[in-house]
């Protein structure tokens, strides 16, 4: 099941992985979204990278949606040469997800940036620290939640990392 | 004819002393001793002047021309074509702040560039830029000047040791192995030339080349050698590691600034004109000329300095067009190339020698 | 002009100075000079403040030269401007022709040219760089980041201009300016130098 | 020496910008690296939540200086089509342009930056040189020299200038003489290939473990370019080829962008014919009003704000100088975009430099990163 094309590959997933897996309608850039459930993700993951060729984990981001937090995906296979995009939901309040850094070792400072950005905890992760704000900083920017400031405001905030 | 100025200095303190005698009481004893030691200061207090402005100018020189090989102009602003650049150097780093790291070893770190620049200054004094005209004509000149020239790496690793910092250390360390591992192929091929001439007096090594040609002709491969070995000796691109600035950020002078820093900036350089120095006197016939042409007064000094200013140009050269060796390749080139090539260096000379290329004994001075 | 005596006279000068500051020092300490018969040391003071502010007079200038005409930047790179600052030491524009070499240690540099937008994250080292450099030193603020933030002014981890960390003699606008506006301000902080007001 | 950790970084000439390189070293021998970034972060995606979608143009110059267009057209290709609107192909074809004369002048600062750092002081000095010929070209037409806010959604901001073309080929003319002398310089000089011959090795499998991309992945031998295997713009109608070299090491990356930037030469040679023969628009004629609205009216901003558009998501994935960059654009109806995330291939070869440096020496360090061409704008943004 190496060489699967795309239209194998999508069904089987859905076959596999039956309702925790949802293919959504694929848009012009990507080849198609797959919505996952949390505690199936790894094995998603780990499917798609041994069967779909899908080697390359080109990004993980998140997206913060206040009501939830989506962490995406986007993989890469030199097969099918296009851009297969997971998502994946988890609450606001204390966001985990596993990591998938056991299956794409370059997942490694992609999640610690979501880490860091927004505040998704990765289960597993080997070195789960800040990587673009300073050690010890309290705020994860890219939450809705955390607006930009007037720069004296955040002269303040800074200084209290 | 070559001897001009010292005996213009010597006739100038017996004069003096002649005047001056008088007066002191009971110095006629000492007057012909006391002749020779003051002209030779006078002669010695000329050549360190003549050496340490070639310093000044030699850091223009380079300037200037490694500019014109980058296709830019240099330092142009200060001065005639940028000739006082160097000088606003030298006076701005002697009005810095004095300090010394905190972490730093004051003794050690005060003392090792201070030494570092003396001892090479002390070098110049053996060195004749001209017949006679040294600060000190001894026999065994190049022998004096060669193991004071060794005594560098000492001082600088007390230099870098003592300023706590890891990459002065890693760039003291690297200074260490490299210096010693290319000392050993410069002397061999200093050997070679010693061999030939059967004399240390570098003004009898000159005059033997004035006579019989000059060493670089027979003795192309070690004149190669010692090059090589020479830009090692004096720390420059590609053999520059010490103070590598890719990666370690300027070597072992990282923690110096002010004062300190324009002496190991100024040894540097004064070891760069003496490895000129050195050159030109061994292998490119010192001050002398073919054709007569060093025979006119003051000439020989002046085609000294066009020599070494030239020896000086390929330094540059070779600066502006080759990339830094890696440490091990380094010593990889010092020990396994460079070292049986100044052996088979050697054996060419004493084959020259025992197949009689003339070997003369020039009177000492 | 403190009268380095030890006798009873000098201790009242002493009081007096103290309860009475607007009192003119110099006669005083003249007169008790010439009463206690320790003129000498006056006399020697105020030779020495002589001879110095003529060594002043004369080496000012002097050294005044030397150091605005071999300002050392430091060799570093934090952003856009970065890139203009090394164009401006390519061949087009030759920095050096001013006697401006950068330097990679902050040890041996005059001048901290802050070529980028500074973060929090960066703000303690940039100032580590600077109470690295030894006097005398200056710092100009390359770039409207380092000038106010530039585009990035609002940003979260964005310091608002570099002269809340360090002390700035010359600004130069620009996002990136162009090399020959940087030279511009190196030659400005060269006028001001020379003018004592930088 | 016992082993002892060394902070390259954050001033350090070996980083090219602003991060840090903690290495562990036994005497010469590097034994564990902790890279850190974020000392350049500025929080450009949050930034551009905040401003309308040809503002955040202005912050995509920024985030990679030395390849700025090749931002703006990422960005702008996720904002078309979050926002669903296409080009004009006039537009497509100045950008394809701009592009390869960005990935040019790249390759060029690279090269300059990479021959300093081993030691070889004077080629610096010609590739600043000749950079700035690029430069000069981009200045008059869009002018600026590094931040050129040039592109709009929906096409590019002007057309170039008359007679563009032609001084635009005698650069290319020159640097078809130039490319060789580089090559020269290096492959002629033993030290060179000393120093970058079996150094920073990184297989293929690692690479794409690893997430490395750009020219470190094509020196590994692997054949993948994203202007070809997932065109976008206009690339596939232009004739160009791949520069792939099989050895994944620093002198195989050298190869590997010198060959790029002989084929950049060959690109922008195609795209100029073409501009020449096919003038038109370069912006698309209806664009939504917001998105290049300077200030809404007076008065008006809430109804601008909620002024409605179909939402949408763009995703874009182009070949960087760098390597494969990605932008994601979600938009939410609004003038600005709900959440730009940017994909920085350098972040990701960065994260990897423990796989390429650990083992080797000291001296090594500048020609193993220098050879990853590190560009600390985009990897912290």
């Amino acid at each position: 099941m190496t060489d699967l094309t795309l239209a194998a590959l999508l069904p089987a997933l859905e076959s596999r992985f039956g309702p925790d897996v949802k293919v959504l309608p694929s848009r012009k850039e990507v080849l198609g979204v797959v919505q996952v459930k949390v505690d199936r993700l790894v094995e998603v993951a780990r499917f798609l990278h041994d069967q779909g060729t899908f080697t390359h984990c080109a990004l993980v981001s998140g997206v913060d949606w206040i009501e939830h937090i989506e962490v995406l995906y986007h993989l890469w296979s030199d097969a099918l040469k296009g851009y297969l995009e997971i998502t994946v939901e988890t609450a606001p309040e204390d966001p985990h997800v596993p990591s998938v850094t056991s299956i794409w070792r370059g997942a490694n400072w992609h999640e610690r940036e979501t880490w860091d950005m927004l505040g998704v905890r990765f289960d597993g992760h080997p070195d789960l620290r800040r990587v673009l704000m300073p050690e010890g900083y309290r705020f994860h920017p890219l939450r809705k939640s955390f607006e930009l400031h007037e720069p004296e405001e955040l002269e303040v905030k800074a200084r209290h990392v | 004819m070559v001897e001009t100025l010292y005996s213009v200095a010597h006739t100038l303190v017996v004069l003096l002393l002649g005047l001056l005698g008088p007066l002191v009481p009971g110095s006629g004893a000492y007057g012909p001793f006391l002749a020779v030691w003051l002209s030779y200061l006078v002669v010695g207090a000329l050549v360190f002047a003549v050496s340490l402005v070639n310093v000044l100018v030699f850091i223009w020189w380079e300037r200037k021309l490694l500019g014109r090989f980058m296709d830019r102009r240099g330092a142009m602003h200060v001065g005639y074509a940028g000739l006082l650049q160097n000088l606003a150097d030298g006076l701005k780093l002697f009005r810095k702040q004095p300090f010394s790291p905190r972490e730093a070893d004051d003794l050690g770190y005060y003392f090792g560039p201070t030494a570092y620049l003396v001892i090479s200054i002390a070098i110049l004094g053996f060195l004749p830029i001209s017949f006679g005209f040294s600060g000190g004509a001894v026999p065994l000149s190049l022998l004096v000047a060669l193991a004071l020239f060794s005594f560098a790496p000492l001082f600088i690793f007390i230099a870098s040791w003592s300023s706590n910092n890891k990459y002065s250390l890693i760039g003291g360390m690297r200074t260490a192995a490299q210096l010693v591992a290319y000392e050993i192929p410069l002397l061999l091929s200093v050997v070679a030339v010693v061999a030939l001439t059967g004399s240390f007096d570098l003004n009898v090594i000159v005059g033997d080349q004035a006579a019989n040609g000059w060493f670089a002709v027979p003795l192309i491969l070690g004149l190669i050698i010692f090059f090589i070995a020479m830009l090692a000796e004096v720390e420059r691109i590609p053999f520059d590691l010490p103070e590598a600035e890719a990666e370690l950020v300027e070597g072992w002078s990282t923690e110096y600034g002010g004062m300190l820093f324009a002496f190991t900036m100024l040894g540097d350089y004064v070891r760069a004109l003496i490895g000129s120095y050195l050159i030109v006197l061994l292998f490119l016939g010192g001050w002398s000329m073919p054709w007569g042409l060093s025979s006119f007064p003051l000439s020989g000094i002046v085609f000294f300095q066009l020599k070494t200013y030239a020896v000086f140009a390929i330094f540059i050269w070779v600066r502006a067009s080759l990339p830094r060796v890696r440490t091990d390749q380094l010593l990889q080139i010092g020990w396994k190339r460079m070292l049986p090539l100044a052996m088979v260096n050697i054996i060419w000379a004493l084959a020259l020698v025992v197949w009689g290329y003339p070997v003369i004994h020039w009177p000492a001075l | 002009m403190n009268a380095t005596n030890t006798s009873g006279t000098a201790r009242i000068i002493t009081h007096v100075k103290e309860t009475d500051p607007m009192e003119p020092e110099v006669p005083f300490a003249e007169v008790e000079a010439v009463q206690s018969k320790e003129y000498i040391p006056v006399i020697k003071e105020t030779l020495t403040g002589m001879i110095q502010r003529g060594l002043d007079a004369a080496t000012k200038p002097v050294f005044n030269w030397a150091g605005r005409n071999s300002l050392f930047p430091l060799h570093w790179g934090l952003a856009c401007c970065a890139i203009e600052f090394a164009a401006g030491f390519g061949a087009r524009w030759d920095g050096e022709r001013f006697g401006v070499v950068p330097r990679s240690s902050p040890r041996q540099c005059d001048l901290l040219i802050v070529n980028g937008t500074v973060t929090w994250k960066l703000s303690h080292k940039l100032i580590t760089l600077w109470e690295q450099m030894p006097e005398p030193k200056w710092a100009i603020a390359m770039g409207n980041c380092a000038t106010g933030g530039g585009p990035f002014r609002t940003a979260y981890s964005v310091v608002p201009g570099v002269n809340k960390l360090i002390p700035v003699d010359v600004y130069i606008a620009g996002c990136p300016p162009r090399p020959e506006a940087m030279l511009d301000g190196i030659l400005r902080l060269e006028r001001l130098i020379r003018e004592r007001r930088a | 020496m016992s082993e002892m950790w060394i902070n390259m970084g954050p001033q350090h000439p070996m980083t090219h910008g602003l991060w840090n390189l903690r290495v562990k070293v036994d005497g010469e021998l590097i034994v564990d690296v902790d890279p850190e970034i974020g000392y350049l972060h500025r929080g450009i995606e949050k930034i551009c939540e905040y401003r309308r979608y040809n503002e955040v143009v202005t912050l995509m110059d920024r985030t990679c200086y030395v390849a700025g267009i090749a931002w703006e057209q990422l960005y702008i290709m996720a904002a078309e089509e979050a926002l669903n609107i296409s080009p004009p192909p006039r537009a497509e074809y100045v950008r394809v342009l701009s592009q390869e004369l960005q990935r040019l002048s790249s390759h060029v600062m690279w090269y300059a930056a990479y021959v300093q750092d081993i030691g070889l002081m004077t080629p610096f000095l010609y590739g600043m040189r000749d950079r700035d010929l690029i430069l000069d070209l981009f200045q008059s037409y869009t002018g600026a020299r590094m931040t050129y806010e040039f592109m709009r959604v929906g096409g590019v901001r002007n057309d170039v200038p008359v007679g563009f073309t032609d001084r635009c080929r005698k650069v290319m003319d020159w640097f078809d003489q130039r490319l060789p002398e580089y090559e020269k310089v290096c492959d002629n000089s033993t030290i060179f290939l000393e120093r970058t011959k079996g150094i920073g090795v990184l297989k293929a499998a690692d690479c794409v473990n690893d997430g490395v991309t750009g020219p470190m992945l094509r020196a590994a031998g692997v054949d993948r370019d994203l202007r070809r295997d997932r065109p976008y713009s206009v690339y596939p109608e232009l004739d160009f080829d791949v520069a792939v070299y099989d050895a994944p090491d620093c002198y195989g990356r050298y190869r590997v962008r010198m060959e790029e930037m002989k084929q950049s030469v060959r690109i922008v040679r195609q795209v100029l014919d073409w501009l020449d023969r096919n003038p038109g628009p370069v912006l698309a004629e209806k664009v939504p009003r917001f998105v290049g609205t300077p200030s809404p009216p007076p008065g008006k901003e809430i109804y601008v704000e909620r002024r409605g558009y179909p939402k949408g998501r763009g995703f874009s994935a182009m070949e960087e100088p760098h390597g494969e960059a990605m932008a994601y654009i979600i938009n939410e109806g609004a003038e600005h975009p709900y959440r730009a995330k940017l994909r920085s291939p350098v972040f990701v070869n960065i994260a990897a430099s423990k796989d390429y440096l650990v083992g080797y020496r000291v001296s090594d360090i500048p020609a193993i990163m220098g050879s990853v061409d590190i560009c600390v704008g985009e990897s912290d943004r």
